[in-house]
C-alpha cells in the first residue's frame, strides 16, 4: 500500500436512538438529530465543516437523491456533498470515503451521515428489488437464507452448531441490554437457550426469527478531520489506520461443491497482511462486526479473524467473546439488536471507536482499548474492513 | 487547502454512444462495450499487482430500478474481489471521489465507470418527482422539469434572454453533436423549428429540452507516477469543487446561481485559476434546458451576472469552446452526464477530438448539476 | 382481576364483538385459539367464518386450529395495546404460534379494529401523584377532594401541600373544594371528550367549596394519558400512504436473450469463460474473474445435484400484490450438469418432494406447459428417480 | 420484457409538518416559522433553520391566507404524478407576512392572462389528502 497522505482521525459521533417507529420525525429532521449530536460531540458547528456524505438506499423509502430533500436537516447547505450506496456496507463505505476525501487534502473536515427510515418503506419489497429483474427476482424473498446455519451443523454437528448460535444470539442481547441506543433489547437469559432453539420461529431451515436482524429507523453520524485539526478539536480522536473494500459479483455461485473464498477471508487476509498484523484475536482489543443474524456473525467471526476449524465456537464457548473476553465482539449489541440499514455499517466504526475512546458508556469494555476492528456487510457478500487506533503510532506519513 | 496537492492523471476515456432506446443491451452490455474500449486504449487490467483494485462506478437505484444498482453491474466493471464504491450522484462527483482515493495514497489507478438508461422507466418526470418530500414537493407535482421552468421565468427575467437566443443554444448543440459520434440527437435544426416547438412547460419548450437517453461512459485515473504507464499524453485533474443550494424552492433566489459559483470557486482555487475568462480554454456545461447554458457560464464567471443573454449574441460560446460535444441537449442520460461533459473536455485537451478539435486547449473545465433547478452543482478542472 | 396496563385479558375478548368488521372477513374460514397463561390468563376459541365471528371460553389448553397463539397474559395484553412490540415478543419467544402464522399476520387486522382499552376513573385518580408538578405548586396548600358516584367511582382526597402530593382513599371533611360527579363524566373531562365549563354548566359536575380552587388546580398536574391508549390520542401525526409505481421495460440483450430462447426448448444454456473455462447460469455477458467477454454458450443440464436445501417457512409478501407465498417451500442450490463444480444455481422444488429430498440426489426441471421465453417458462425441479 | 417497480410506502410528515397541515386542513390558516436571528418568516415550516441552525420548532406564525404570485410556469403535459391535467398553472407564491414563497397551483384565471405579481387568495380543499394539497389552489383575488 502506498503510504497514506495524510492521518485522518474520528473527531465527533452522534446517534440517534435506534426504534421501529418515528412517526414524530420526517426524514430530514431524524437526520438532524444525529447531525447536532455529533457536532455537540466535536465541540464545533457546521461552519467548522468542508464537506458533508450521505448514504442510504433510494428504493427502502422510495426517495429519488434524498440528499437533495435532507440537505434541510443534513446541514449541507453551501457545502461540498457527496452521496454514496452501496447496500448494507453504505455506513462503512462512507467512513472510507471520509478517510480517503480528509487523507487527500481535499477537505479537513468531513461530515459523514448513514441512515435509514424503514418505517416508511418495505424493507423487504426493497431488498428483494436488489436481484436481477430478468431472473431471480421471482425466487428471492428479502434476505433470508439458512446456507450457512445448514452449513455449520454438517461441520460441528447439529446440537453443538445450534447451541453456538445460541449463545452468540443471547450474548448479543445482553451487551444490547447495556446500550441505551439499542433497538431490541429483550434481556435473554442463557438459561432460554434450549427453549428459543426449539420455539422460536422458524424463518428458513434453523434460521429463526430470534437469531435474526431487526429492522429499525435512525440515523448514525460522523465528524473526521485531518491529523493537525483532529488534534486541536479533540482530546481524544480515534485514527483510522486502513481499510479494504471487497465486492463480488451478483451470482450466487457460492453454494456449489467447491467454494470460493469468501470475501470477508480475503479482506481480513489482505488488510492484515500489509499492516502486518499476524494474531488478530491477540492484536485487536475489540470487534464491532456486521452481523445480520446470530448464525452469520458467528460463522463469520472465523473468516474475519483467520480463524481454523472450531476455534471461533471455542473463543465463544469459552467466553472470550464476551465484555471482559480476550476479544469482545460487538458490546453495541450488533446488527441483531439494531438495523437501520444505511447507519448499520457505520454504527460498527462509531462504537468501536467510542470504545477507544473510552467513552461507550455502560457497554464500556473494562480493560484498556486500543485497538479495534470494525466490519460491515452489503450486496451480494460484499466486505468492508477497517482498522481503528487509540495511539497514532503505527507508521509515518508524508504529510502531518 | 493549506497543503501542495499531488496532480492526478485521467490516462483514457471511453464512451458509448448515446440513444434514445438501446433496447437490445442491458446497461451490463454497454458497460462491457466501454471496459472493452479502454482497455484496448491503455492495455489496463485488474491483477492484483500493479492492476486496477479501485473501482467508483456512478448510477442510480430509482432509474435502474434496483436496490444497489451496482451489484448488477460488479463484474463488469471488472470489480470481482475488488474495492468498489457507488456514487449515487451525478457521475462528475464519482470523479471527485476518485480523485482522492489517489490523492489520499490509498490506491494509485482508479477505474470510473457511469451508466444510466432513462428509457427503462416509463417517463424520467416520474423518477424525479421521487426526489420531492411527500407532503409539500411530490404533492405539488414537482419534478426535474416544472421546477426548471420556474427557473427558466426567472433568469430570463433577470437576464432578458430571449426565444430567439435560446434557439441559437440549441441549434448550435445540433450543430456540434453532429461530429460527435457519441451524441444522441444529431438531426439539424433552424431558429424557427426552435421557437415554434411546441411549449412543454412555459417558457419551456420541447427542443429546448434534452432528448430522453441511454449511455455509458468510463475512465481511467493515475497517480502522477504510474500515468505513464496507460498513456502518454495524460490530462491532468486539478480542481474539484461542488455545492449544494437550499432544498425549498421559495428559500432560493432561483436566478443567482449561488451552488454553481460557490462550486466553481472551490475548484478554480484548487487549481490555481484566478480568471476563469483568461485562463481556461474549453467548457463543457451539462445544459439540460436552453436556458441553462447562459446561466450556467454565467455562474462559472465567463459573463458577469445577468448578462449571459448577452454573451449569447456576443457568440460567447463560439469563443470559449462551450459544449463542442454538442451538450447535454444533444442528449446524455442524467446520471452520467457529468462524465461525459469530462470525456469531451479530456479529448480536447488529449487533441483526440476529431472534426470538434479546437485549437489551442491547455485547460478546460466540465461543469455538472444535480437535484430540480440545479440544486447542487459540481466542477472539475482539467489541464494538459 | 389481573391487570396488565391497566387492561385485564378477559376485556380484549369481550369487545371482540363490537369490534369485528364483518365485511373484512367475507372470504374467511378460519379458528383461532387463544392459550394465556398467568394470572387473569385463559383459553379462548375464535372463529371467524364468511363475515362472521364467534368467541368461546374453552375448557383448558386449546388446539387444532388454524392457528393456536401461545403467550402469557402480560405479553398478550402488551402486544394487543401496542404497549410491546409483536415482531420483538415474537423474536424472544414470549408469543408462540402453532399452525399458520399468516392468519394472525394477514387476517387479524383485517378482522378487528384495534382494541382501546376502557379507561377507568381509579386510574385517573390514582395517578395523581405522578402526575404531580411540584414546580407549579409553590405555596400551595390545598385538599381537592373527589366523590365519584355510578361505574368505577370512589371517593378520594389529594392532598397538595410543601410542593408535594398525597393521594387519600377516602373523603376528608376539611378538603378546600369536593367534586361531585359520574365517575363517566370524570372519565370524559380528563379524556377531554368534554369541555370543563360545559359539565359545569349543565350541571354534570357539582363543585363544594372553594370554585377558584377547583379551576386551578388543572395547572397542578400533567396531564392524563392512558395507559395503553394509543398516542394519536394526544396528538395527531400526519401520515400518508402511497405506492409510487414506475413502469419499467427491462432490456434482455444478448446473453438473457439466449438463456430465454434456451428455456423456450426446455433447454439451459451457460456462458462459457474463453480463458478458465467456468460456465455461467443463468449466462452472463462477462467473466468476473477473468474480466473477459464470454461469447460462447454451452448447453448444461438439464438435470442437476442438489448441494444445500432451504426449507423457507417465512414467505415475505411479494412487494407487488401483497400476496404471501403458500409456505413451507423449498428453495434448493444444485450443481447444473456439466457446469464448473463452484457455480450453483438455485430454484424452487416441487412441493411434493419437500419430506423426501437430501444433499447430493439428482434433481430434473419441470417446465411450463407454454413457454414464452420469461422466468415463468420454468416451474421447478422435483427429484429424479 | 416489462416489469414494475413498485412498493408500497407509509411516509410521516413529523410533528412540525403534522402541525402545518392540520392547520390548513382543519382551520383553512397558513403556518409559517420565524427565524428571529435570520429575520425571516419561512413556509413550509421546518425545524431548524438550515442558514444559522436556529431551532423553529416553536416559533410559529400565522400567515394571510392572500399573497402575490412571484413566478410561475404552465405546465403542458400529462403524467401520473401532476395533480391536474394540463394545461395548468403552476406557481411560486408568496402569502402575506412570509418571506419566502411556495409552489402551488393556480386556477380561474387562463393560462395566457397570469402574470407575476397577481394578487391571488387560498381556496381550500373540500376533502383532506394530508397534505399541502388541503389548501387546493390560489384564485385570483
Amino acid at each position: 500500500m502506498a503510504k497514506k497522505n495524510r492521518n485522518v482521525g474520528i473527531v465527533g459521533i452522534g446517534q440517534t436512538e435506534y426504534s421501529s417507529h418515528k412517526e414524530h420525525q420526517n426524514q430530514a429532521e431524524m437526520v438532524n438529530e444525529a447531525v447536532r449530536y455529533a457536532l455537540e460531540d466535536a465541540n464545533i458547528t457546521l461552519d467548522d465543516i468542508d464537506c458533508v456524505l450521505h448514504g442510504n438506499m433510494e428504493l427502502f423509502e422510495m426517495v429519488f437523491q434524498p440528499d437533495m430533500w435532507h440537505s434541510l436537516g443534513s446541514g449541507a447547505y453551501g457545502k461540498d456533498q457527496f452521496r454514496i450506496t452501496t447496500g448494507g456496507t453504505t455506513g462503512a463505505s462512507l467512513v472510507c470515503a471520509a478517510d480517503n476525501l480528509v487523507a487527500s487534502g481535499m477537505y479537513d473536515v468531513v461530515m459523514a451521515i448513514g441512515m435509514e427510515k424503514l418505517q416508511e418503506g418495505h424493507t423487504t419489497g426493497g431488498i428483494t428489488n436488489m436481484a436481477d429483474p430478468l431472473w431471480f427476482r421471482h425466487l428471492q424473498t428479502g434476505a433470508l437464507t439458512a446456507t450457512t446455519a445448514t452449513m455449520m451443523m454438517d461441520e460441528f454437528g447439529e446440537e453443538r452448531a445450534k447451541k453456538a448460535a445460541m449463545k452468540y444470539r443471547i450474548l448479543m442481547d445482553k451487551h444490547a441490554c447495556l446500550n441505551p441506543r439499542a433497538h431490541r433489547r429483550f434481556g435473554l437469559e442463557y438459561e432460554q437457550a434450549d427453549d428459543l432453539m426449539n420455539t422460536s420461529p422458524q424463518l428458513v431451515g434453523e434460521l429463526r426469527l430470534i437469531h435474526m436482524c431487526s429492522q429499525s429507523d435512525g440515523a448514525c453520524v460522523m465528524i473526521f478531520a485531518s491529523e493537525k485539526k483532529a488534534k486541536k478539536m479533540c482530546k481524544t480522536p480515534v485514527w483510522i489506520r486502513d481499510h479494504i473494500t471487497v465486492h463480488r459479483e451478483e451470482t450466487f455461485n457460492n453454494f456449489g461443491i467447491e467454494m470460493p473464498e469468501m470475501t470477508h477471508h480475503y479482506a481480513a487476509r489482505k488488510l492484515f497482511e500489509r499492516n502486518g498484523i499476524k494474531d488478530p484475536v491477540e492484536y485487536f482489543d475489540v470487534f464491532e462486526m456486521y452481523d445480520p443474524s446470530a448464525w452469520w456473525g458467528l460463522d463469520w467471526a472465523r473468516e474475519f479473524l483467520l480463524l481454523k476449524d472450531d476455534e471461533h465456537i471455542k473463543l465463544l464457548e469459552d467466553g472470550e467473546f464476551d465484555l471482559d473476553g480476550k476479544l469482545p465482539i460487538n458490546p453495541s449489541g450488533g446488527v441483531t439488536a439494531s438495523n437501520p440499514i444505511g447507519a448499520t455499517a457505520m454504527l460498527r466504526p462509531a462504537e468501536a471507536a467510542m470504545q477507544l475512546r473510552g467513552d461507550a458508556g455502560p457497554q464500556q469494555i473494562k480493560k484498556k482499548v486500543k485497538h479495534a476492528l470494525a466490519s460491515g456487510f452489503g450486496g451480494t457478500l460484499w466486505s468492508v474492513l477497517m482498522m481503528l487506533e487509540k495511539d497514532l503510532d503505527w507508521q509515518e506519513v508524508e504529510n502531518g | 487547502m493549506g497543503i501542495e496537492m499531488k496532480r492526478v492523471a485521467v490516462c483514457a476515456v471511453a464512451q458509448h454512444k448515446c440513444d434514445s432506446n438501446i433496447w437490445h443491451k442491458r446497461f451490463q452490455g454497454m458497460l462491457l462495450d466501454v471496459l472493452e474500449d479502454i482497455q484496448k486504449q491503455t492495455g489496463m487490467h485488474f491483477s492484483e499487482e500493479g492492476g486496477v483494485r479501485s473501482i467508483v462506478s456512478a448510477s442510480d437505484d430509482v432509474f435502474d430500478a434496483r436496490t444497489i444498482s451496482d451489484n448488477g453491474i460488479t463484474d463488469v466493471i471488472g470489480a470481482h474481489y475488488r474495492e468498489e464504491e457507488k456514487m449515487a450522484q451525478e457521475s462528475l462527483n464519482a470523479l471527485g471521489y476518485a480523485m482522492s482515493i489517489i490523492l489520499s495514497g490509498h490506491e494509485d489507478v482508479v477505474y470510473v465507470a457511469g451508466h444510466c438508461k432513462e428509457s427503462q422507466g416509463e417517463s424520467r418526470n416520474v423518477c424525479t418527482n421521487l426526489s420531492y418530500d411527500p407532503f409539500y414537493g411530490r404533492a405539488m407535482g414537482l419534478d426535474y422539469t416544472n421546477v426548471a421552468a420556474l427557473q427558466a421565468r426567472a433568469y430570463m427575467e433577470k437576464s432578458g434572454l430571449t426565444e430567439e437566443q435560446m434557439a441559437k443554444v440549441v441549434v448550435r448543440a445540433r450543430q456540434w453533436a453532429e461530429k460527435n459520434p457519441y451524441a444522441n440527437a444529431t438531426e439539424q435544426v433552424e431558429l424557427g423549428d426552435v421557437m415554434y416547438s411546441p411549449m412543454l412547460c412555459d417558457p419551456i419548450r420541447t427542443m429546448h429540452a434534452y432528448p430522453v437517453s441511454d449511455g455509458a461512459v468510463v475512465m481511467l485515473l493515475a497517480s502522477e507516477e504510474r500515468a505513464h504507464e496507460f498513456t502518454d499524453n495524460p490530462v491532468w485533474l486539478t480542481g474539484f469543487g461542488s455545492c449544494m443550494d437550499s432544498y425549498f424552492l421559495g428559500d432560493r433566489d432561483l436566478a443567482s446561481n449561488f451552488a454553481l459559483k460557490q462550486a466553481a470557486e472551490r475548484a478554480y482555487k484548487m487549481a490555481g485559476v484566478k480568471d476563469a475568462r483568461k485562463e481556461i480554454d474549453l467548457v463543457e456545461v451539462m445544459d439540460c434546458y436552453a436556458y441553462q447554458q447562459p446561466m450556467w457560464l454565467e455562474g462559472l464567471g465567463f459573463c458577469g451576472d445577468g448578462e449571459g443573454a448577452k454573451f449569447i449574441d456576443e457568440e460567447g460560446p463560439a469563443k470559449y469552446n462551450v459544449n463542442l460535444s454538442g451538450g447535454m441537449l444533444a442528449g446524455n442520460p442524467i446520471m452520467t452526464s457529468g462524465l461525459y461533459r469530462m470525456a469531451e473536455a479530456v479529448l480536447q485537451l488529449k487533441g483526440d477530438a476529431g472534426e470538434r478539435q479546437a485549437a489551442d486547449v491547455n485547460r478546460a473545465i466540465a461543469q455538472s448539476t444535480t437535484g430540480g433547478a440545479g440544486q447542487f452543482h459540481t466542477v472539475v478542472v482539467l489541464e494538459k | 382481576m389481573a391487570e396488565y396496563f391497566g387492561t385485564a385479558v378477559e376485556d380484549i375478548f369481550n369487545t371482540m364483538e363490537e369490534r369485528f368488521l364483518s365485511e373484512g372477513t367475507l372470504d374467511v374460514d378460519v379458528t383461532i385459539g387463544y392459550n394465556i397463561s398467568g394470572e387473569g390468563g385463559g383459553n379462548w376459541k375464535v372463529t371467524i367464518k364468511e363475515g362472521t365471528l364467534k368467541v368461546e371460553d374453552a375448557d383448558g389448553e386449546v388446539t387444532d386450529c388454524t392457528a393456536v397463539l401461545n403467550a402469557n397474559a402480560e405479553t398478550f395484553v402488551g402486544v394487543t395495546l401496542g404497549k410491546l412490540d409483536a415482531g420483538e415478543a415474537f423474536s424472544s419467544g414470549n408469543i408462540k404460534v402453532d399452525g399458520d402464522l399468516t392468519v394472525l399476520v394477514a387476517i387479524l387486522p383485517k378482522a378487528f379494529k384495534p382494541f382501546k382499552p376502557v379507561i377507568k376513573a381509579s386510574a385517573i385518580v390514582e395517578s395523581v401523584e405522578e402526575r404531580f408538578l411540584p414546580e407549579k405548586a409553590e405555596g400551595v396548600d390545598i385538599k381537592i377532594g373527589y366523590d365519584l358516584s355510578g361505574d368505577g367511582g370512589g371517593q378520594w382526597t389529594v392532598v397538595v401541600k410543601d410542593q408535594t402530593c398525597t393521594l387519600k382513599e377516602v373523603l376528608d371533611d376539611d378538603c378546600t373544594v369536593i367534586m361531585r360527579m359520574e365517575a363517566q363524566v370524570f372519565v370524559d373531562l380528563n379524556q377531554g371528550k368534554l369541555d370543563g365549563g360545559t359539565a359545569f354548566s349543565s350541571g354534570q359536575v357539582k363543585v363544594d367549596g372553594d370554585i377558584g380552587v377547583a379551576g386551578q388546580s388543572a395547572s397542578l398536574f400533567e396531564k392524563y394519558v392512558a395507559e395503553g391508549a394509543a398516542e394519536e390520542e394526544g396528538e395527531e401525526l400526519i401520515s400518508l400512504k402511497c405506492v409510487p409505481s414506475i413502469n419499467q421495460r427491462y432490456a434482455t440483450g444478448p446473453t438473457m436473450g439466449k438463456w430465454f430462447d434456451g428455456l423456450k426448448e426446455k433447454k439451459f444454456f451457460a456462458s462459457k469463460c474463453p480463458q478458465c473455462g467456468r460456465t455461467l447460469v443463468p449466462p452472463r455477458e462477462i467473466c468476473a474473474q477473468c474480466r473477459v467477454r464470454c461469447n460462447e454458450f454451452v448447453e448444461v443440464g438439464p438435470d442437476a445435484t442438489v448441494t444445500l436445501i432451504d426449507v423457507v417457512y417465512y414467505a415475505s409478501p411479494d412487494p407487488l400484490t401483497g400476496k404471501i407465498r403458500e409456505t413451507p417451500y423449498t428453495a434448493l442450490f444444485m450443481v447444473l450438469d456439466g457446469v464448473s463444480r463452484d457455480e450453483s444455481f438455485a430454484h424452487d422444488l416441487n412441493p411434493k418432494d419437500i419430506d423426501r429430498i437430501k444433499p447430493g440426489m439428482k434433481v430434473r426441471p419441470v417446465w411450463a406447459e407454454k413457454r414464452m421465453g420469461t422466468y415463468r417458462d420454468l416451474l421447478y425441479f422435483e427429484i429424479a428417480d | 420484457m416489462t416489469g414494475k417497480m413498485a412498493l408500497p410506502n407509509h411516509y410521516f410528515a413529523g410533528r412540525l409538518g403534522s402541525k402545518f397541515i392540520i392547520a390548513l386542513r382543519d382551520e383553512n390558516k397558513i403556518l409559517g416559522v420565524k427565524c428571529e436571528k435570520c429575520d425571516k418568516v419561512f413556509v413550509p415550516p421546518r425545524e431548524y433553520c438550515e442558514r444559522c441552525m436556529s431551532k423553529l420548532d416553536e416559533c410559529w406564525v400565522e400567515l394571510s391566507n392572500e399573497g402575490v404570485i412571484t413566478n410561475y410556469t404552465v405546465v403542458n403535459y400529462n403524467d401520473k404524478h401532476l395533480p391536474r391535467r394540463a394545461p395548468y398553472i403552476l406557481a411560486l407564491i408568496k402569502v402575506d407576512g412570509a418571506d419566502t414563497p411556495f409552489p402551488h397551483i393556480v386556477e380561474g384565471i387562463d393560462a395566457e392572462d397570469v402574470k407575476t405579481g397577481m394578487k391571488v387568495k387560498a381556496v381550500f380543499a373540500e376533502e383532506t389528502t394530508n397534505t399541502i394539497r388541503d389548501l387546493d389552489h390560489f384564485e385570483p383575488v
